[in-house]
């Protein structure tokens, strides 16, 4: 139970990326938000692929001490990291460009005005 | 010479990528040879896509194990769960795909008459090859977290493609509530997918349904799973991107983004049926909460499509209501389990699946018809245009009685299924789905009135009928429409009977991958 | 829609979340490790990379790969569409 | 946009050392961590560095974004191309592993110092995903930066 | 080939629907076949009679599409002023709306086991 710290690490951080989205009124900020909500993903991915005292899975200049696999940690989740990551990169991206135009359309970047489709 | 044949679900994927990546380069040519190339891209997936569904109507579930010495060979000799990749393609995933690539085939062709050329558009069809590489990604994968990432390709390119028009201000706004609605629902997702690997340390859909046990994460990756996928479903009370997106995407994005909610559609009834189905914890509960919601979005989405001044947020609206209607059939199959009037539901939901994304896609073609010869979208501004547009006229029509469900078109036919299925779980539900369909005829009355018929405006003196390649693309879809309707029977048969049983059955699909070691 | 239920909202599925993952294995001790060892024990002489990250990035998973280049893809020409009034000189 | 020597200076100074720790990454990538994306993003960090250093206006006189697009196309296809190039056996079959061609050898079980020359496709995937990595990170901040000075976002 | 299928507890056949319809359209021209013959076009008596004014001009007389189904909405007013306070083009109001569907599944799914 107190060996699950990490994971509750992670899922905050993505409940505090949620708070973010509901409670801020910038949209930079709702961007931050998802970000954070991203990272906290990720963490729970690598936290989710460690094994007790392991290394990473890379045979280069591995010391010879080590067991494999038992002391190796698993190498799936850290591709599934890397992979969520360039894809968090690319909504950020198309997310601050539409952002730039919302702002020279509309003058602001407060949510509250950004209503015009409603009803 | 290979056999190109088995390849065929790795080059569905293929072709469209290597046409989107290729696309920029020929667009800085020449516009003619870059329409062309896509469309011959797009016509090559349907072609493919045909021969594909040819061999799994006839030869049972296809599997594809990426990199693998044999396609066939899902897991190594030495473990007996599978390390690669895989597409597996049963009867619902070749329904959602045939559904894909005909809409992706008539949004091109619209496309090239509809988006007026300028320059820096080239990227407009490679973002659209990219949506339906998309939306062909989700249908056919049997891996968790493929499916993850072929929805952010579908999320990322349709937000960028909902703001094609950037003229409108508005565009901008439904793009980023959509790009953020949908990167959230992906994200917990993700979460849902961490949930699951870090119990079974896999990430193939059939794996985890043999070896699911319910322990407490399962039931959260449910929950995340459910709610991510519903949200991009559109479900009410979730549904509110909806008109914001279909009301301001050029009305070619709009009926592709139309398939890419479909799909997310097809990735809930997948998970709920399969990945959670074969199991001893049933998912009644579930079931009745979908079908809760459902009521909730075909009630929200008939009456406040009434009350709309704008013509594309109005069939917004009544799309609401459309996914509203399947989900009550599907749902209705999730809560009743397959039984006798289960598997009827299921067969309604999964065949109005088809019917709406052909009707209510016809009538937004239609608008951007009159959309593109007045450049009005405003209700109170257009009248009497079925003088100056009768085949967009017609189209319209024909696209109205389908949509409201008026004999003998086909959604009717799809729409009596899930009446009298849903008649026998609580007679309220079925009675309330025809006063919302009543409803909506009224609403379309209305449009059709308001835009086609009373006297010649003076603000539309000059307005002519559209150019050659959106009428053929939308009497591709009338036609279409007029088939399905007359020959509903035929249809179910052949195609849609396949899916439900695909989806009532879930261990078929779970052996052959576990039995699949050749 | 009000502060107080988005509020509540928040903290009922902050107390779903957190007790499910205390409810998950215990942290570093997986129990089902299969398909890593696996590749652990076969990525070197499969795919010849002493990485065995890279070799599930770009052999094992190598798809999910390539559907990542594609995101990347996407969003550039997202970008350059959504901008293509400036981007364009 | 001039911004000061200092910056100028360092970042001139600066580039050529990351931009080489960028290729190191994206060349090792199948014996080192790193790979084509890692490295991909170092190197687009080093071209990320000459705009701050320069400012857009100056990058956007040298270097089109046209141009980029171009480049991560090639990359792209690239990618596509060694996929297809299984398919005689599969999608993304790793046909140059094993095989005593280029790339072909296979490394010892265990532990070992590391052979650049094994791995088969990888470090040819590497190498374009690196290309195509390098293209689109660096066009999406030009022309983020571009737009930005272009709409008077930012007064010279 | 089969065309007519079965709902469970009835069946639907275009084909014969068609041929229903024909045929009411059938007696519907029989029955208005039945109608007065000296009716004559071209004369005073296809105008409509306004009560004795002159007819206004078509661009008036069209009834714009905002206006249409006006007692509709009256009635449900306070439905609809519900349903537009709910629909506020709000972005964090649908974030919201994900949240508490997601916790409305959540006490759904754990209050089962």
């Amino acid at each position: 139970m107190i060996y699950n710290i990490p994971f509750i690490a992670a899922i905050s951080l993505v409940l505090i990326g949620l708070y973010t989205l509901i409670f801020k009124r910038n949209l930079i900020k709702m961007i931050i938000g998802i970000t954070i909500m991203e990272s906290g993903v990720n963490l729970f991915l690598i936290t989710l692929g460690y094994r007790k005292e392991s290394v990473a899975p890379i045979f280069t200049a591995l010391p010879s001490s080590t067991t494999i696999p038992d002391k190796m940690s698993l190498p799936v989740p850290q591709a599934l990291t890397l992979t969520s990551i360039v894809i968090g990169v690319a909504v950020l991206a198309l997310m601050l460009a539409i952002a730039v135009q919302i702002y020279r359309r509309y003058g602001t970047l407060n949510v509250d005005k950004i209503r015009r489709l409603r009803g | 010479m290979i056999d190109l044949f088995e390849h065929i679900p790795a080059l569905l994927i293929a072709v469209p990528l290597l046409g989107a990546f290729l696309t920029p380069l020929l667009g800085k040519v020449n516009k003619n040879a870059r329409n062309i190339w896509v469309l011959l891209i797009l016509a090559l997936t349907a072609a493919m896509s045909f021969l594909l569904a040819q061999d799994v109507y006839t030869n049972g579930i296809k599997l594809y194990t990426f990199g693998a010495d044999i396609p066939s060979l899902t897991h190594p000799d030495t473990v007996s769960i599978p390390v690669r990749i895989i597409f597996e393609i049963d009867g619902m995933s070749v329904f959602m795909l045939l559904i894909s690539v005909i809409i992706g085939f008539l949004a091109a062709l619209y496309s090239i008459s509809f988006i007026k050329d300028e320059n820096g558009i080239e990227r407009y069809y490679t973002l659209l090859l990219l949506l339906i590489t998309g939306m062909i990604g989700m249908e056919l994968t049997g891996d968790l977290f493929n499916f993850f990432v072929f929805i952010e390709i579908t999320s990322i390119s349709a937000a960028a493609l909902i703001a094609t028009m950037v003229d409108r201000e508005q565009s901008f706004e439904a793009a980023f509530k959509y790009l953020v609605l949908s990167s959230i629902g992906a994200l917990f997702l993700l979460l849902a997918i961490g949930f699951l690997y870090g119990q079974y340390d896999a990430l193939n859909i059939a794996t985890i349904a043999s070896s699911m046990q319910y322990t407490f994460a399962d039931r959260m990756a449910l929950v995340l799973i459910i709610g991510a996928l519903a949200l991009k479903a559109g479900l009410a009370p979730m549904h509110m991107w909806m008109p914001d997106a279909y009301g301001e995407a050029p009305p070619s994005v709009t009926i592709a983004v139309m398939a890419a909610t479909l799909a997310s559609l097809y990735g809930l009834i997948r998970m709920c049926f399969t990945l959670y189905g074969s199991s001893i914890f049933n998912l009644s509960v579930i079931g009745a909460l979908i079908v809760a919601m459902a009521m909730i979005s075909i009630i929200i989405g008939a009456t406040m499509a009434l009350i709309q001044s704008n013509l594309t947020r109005a069939i917004a609206y009544a799309a609401v209501a459309e996914i509203g209607y399947m989900l009550l059939g599907i749902g209705t199959a999730l809560h009743v389990g397959i039984n006798e009037f289960g598997e009827t539901a299921l067969t309604g939901g999964i065949f109005h699946i088809f019917n709406d994304v052909l009707d209510v896609g016809l009538l937004f073609l239609a608008t951007g018809a009159v959309i593109y010869a007045t450049n009005e979208k405003s209700l109170s501004n257009l009248g009497g245009l079925a003088r100056k547009m009768k085949f967009t006229t017609i189209f319209f029509l024909i696209g109205l009685l389908a949509a409201a469900g008026m004999p003998p078109m086909n959604g009717f036919a799809s729409k009596i299924i899930i009446y009298e299925s849903v008649y026998r779980l609580n007679p309220l539900l079925s009675i309330g789905a025809i006063l919302a369909s009543i409803l909506m005829l009224a609403i379309f009355v209305r449009i059709f009135y308001s835009v086609f018929l009373g006297p010649e405006l003076p603000n539309l003196k000059n307005v002519r009928e559209v150019p050659k390649a959106m009428l053929i693309s939308m009497a591709i879809i009338s036609m279409l429409i007029i088939i399905f309707g007359l020959f509903p029977g035929y249809v179910i048969d052949n195609l849609v009977a396949p899916a439900a049983s695909a989806l009532a059955n879930p261990e078929s699909y779970i052996n052959a991958v576990l039995l699949g070691g050749a | 829609m009000n502060k107080t239920v988005s509020a509540c909202a928040l903290a009922l599925f902050a107390v779903f979340l957190v007790a499910s993952v205390l409810m998950l294995r215990p942290f570093g001790e997986p129990e089902e490790t299969t398909m890593d060892d696996y590749i652990i024990g076969n990525a070197q002489n499969e795919t010849g990379a002493n990485n065995a990250v890279t070799s599930v990035v770009f052999d094992y998973r190598g798809f999910d790969t390539l559907g990542e280049a594609t995101v990347l893809f996407t969003a550039v020409a997202g970008v350059l569409l959504v901008l293509r009034r400036y981007a364009h000189e | 946009m001039s911004e000061s020597k200092i910056i100028k200076t360092i970042s001139s100074i600066a580039f050529p050392f990351v931009m080489i720790y960028g290729l190191y990454v994206i060349l090792h990538g199948h014996l080192t961590p790193g790979g084509g994306f890692q490295g991909g993003a170092i190197v687009a960090s080093a071209c990320v560095l000459l705009l701050a250093g320069y400012g857009s206006r100056e990058i956007a006189k040298r270097i089109k974004e046209g141009q980029l697009s171009v480049l991560e196309s090639i990359g792209a296809l690239g990618f596509v191309s060694l996929a297809l190039l299984g398919i005689s056996t599969t999608f993304f079959y790793n046909f140059l592993a094993g095989s005593h061609s280029i790339f072909g050898r296979i490394p010892p079980f265990g532990s070992n110092p590391g052979d650049l020359n094994t791995a088969g496709l990888l470090p040819l995937m590497n190498i374009s995903v690196g290309i195509k990595v390098i293209a689109g990170l660096f066009a999406i901040v030009m022309v983020l930066a571009f737009v930005t000075w272009k709409m008077g976002g930012r007064k010279q | 080939m089969e065309i007519s299928i079965s709902t469970g507890s009835g069946f639907w056949n275009p084909i014969v629907w068609l041929i229903a319809l024909l045929i009411a359209l059938l007696i519907t021209y029989a029955i208005r076949s039945l109608g007065r013959k000296d009716y004559k076009r071209g004369k005073e008596q296809i105008k409509p009679f306004l009560s004795g004014n002159a007819e206004e001009d078509v661009e008036k007389l069209h009834t714009k599409g905002d206006n249409l189904y006006w007692g509709f909405r009256q009635s449900l007013a306070g439905y609809y002023k519900l349903m537009q306070k709910i629909h506020s083009g709000d972005l964090r109001d649908y974030v919201v709306w994900f949240v508490v569907i997601l916790v409305i599944l959540s006490f759904v799914v754990f209050g089962v086991m």
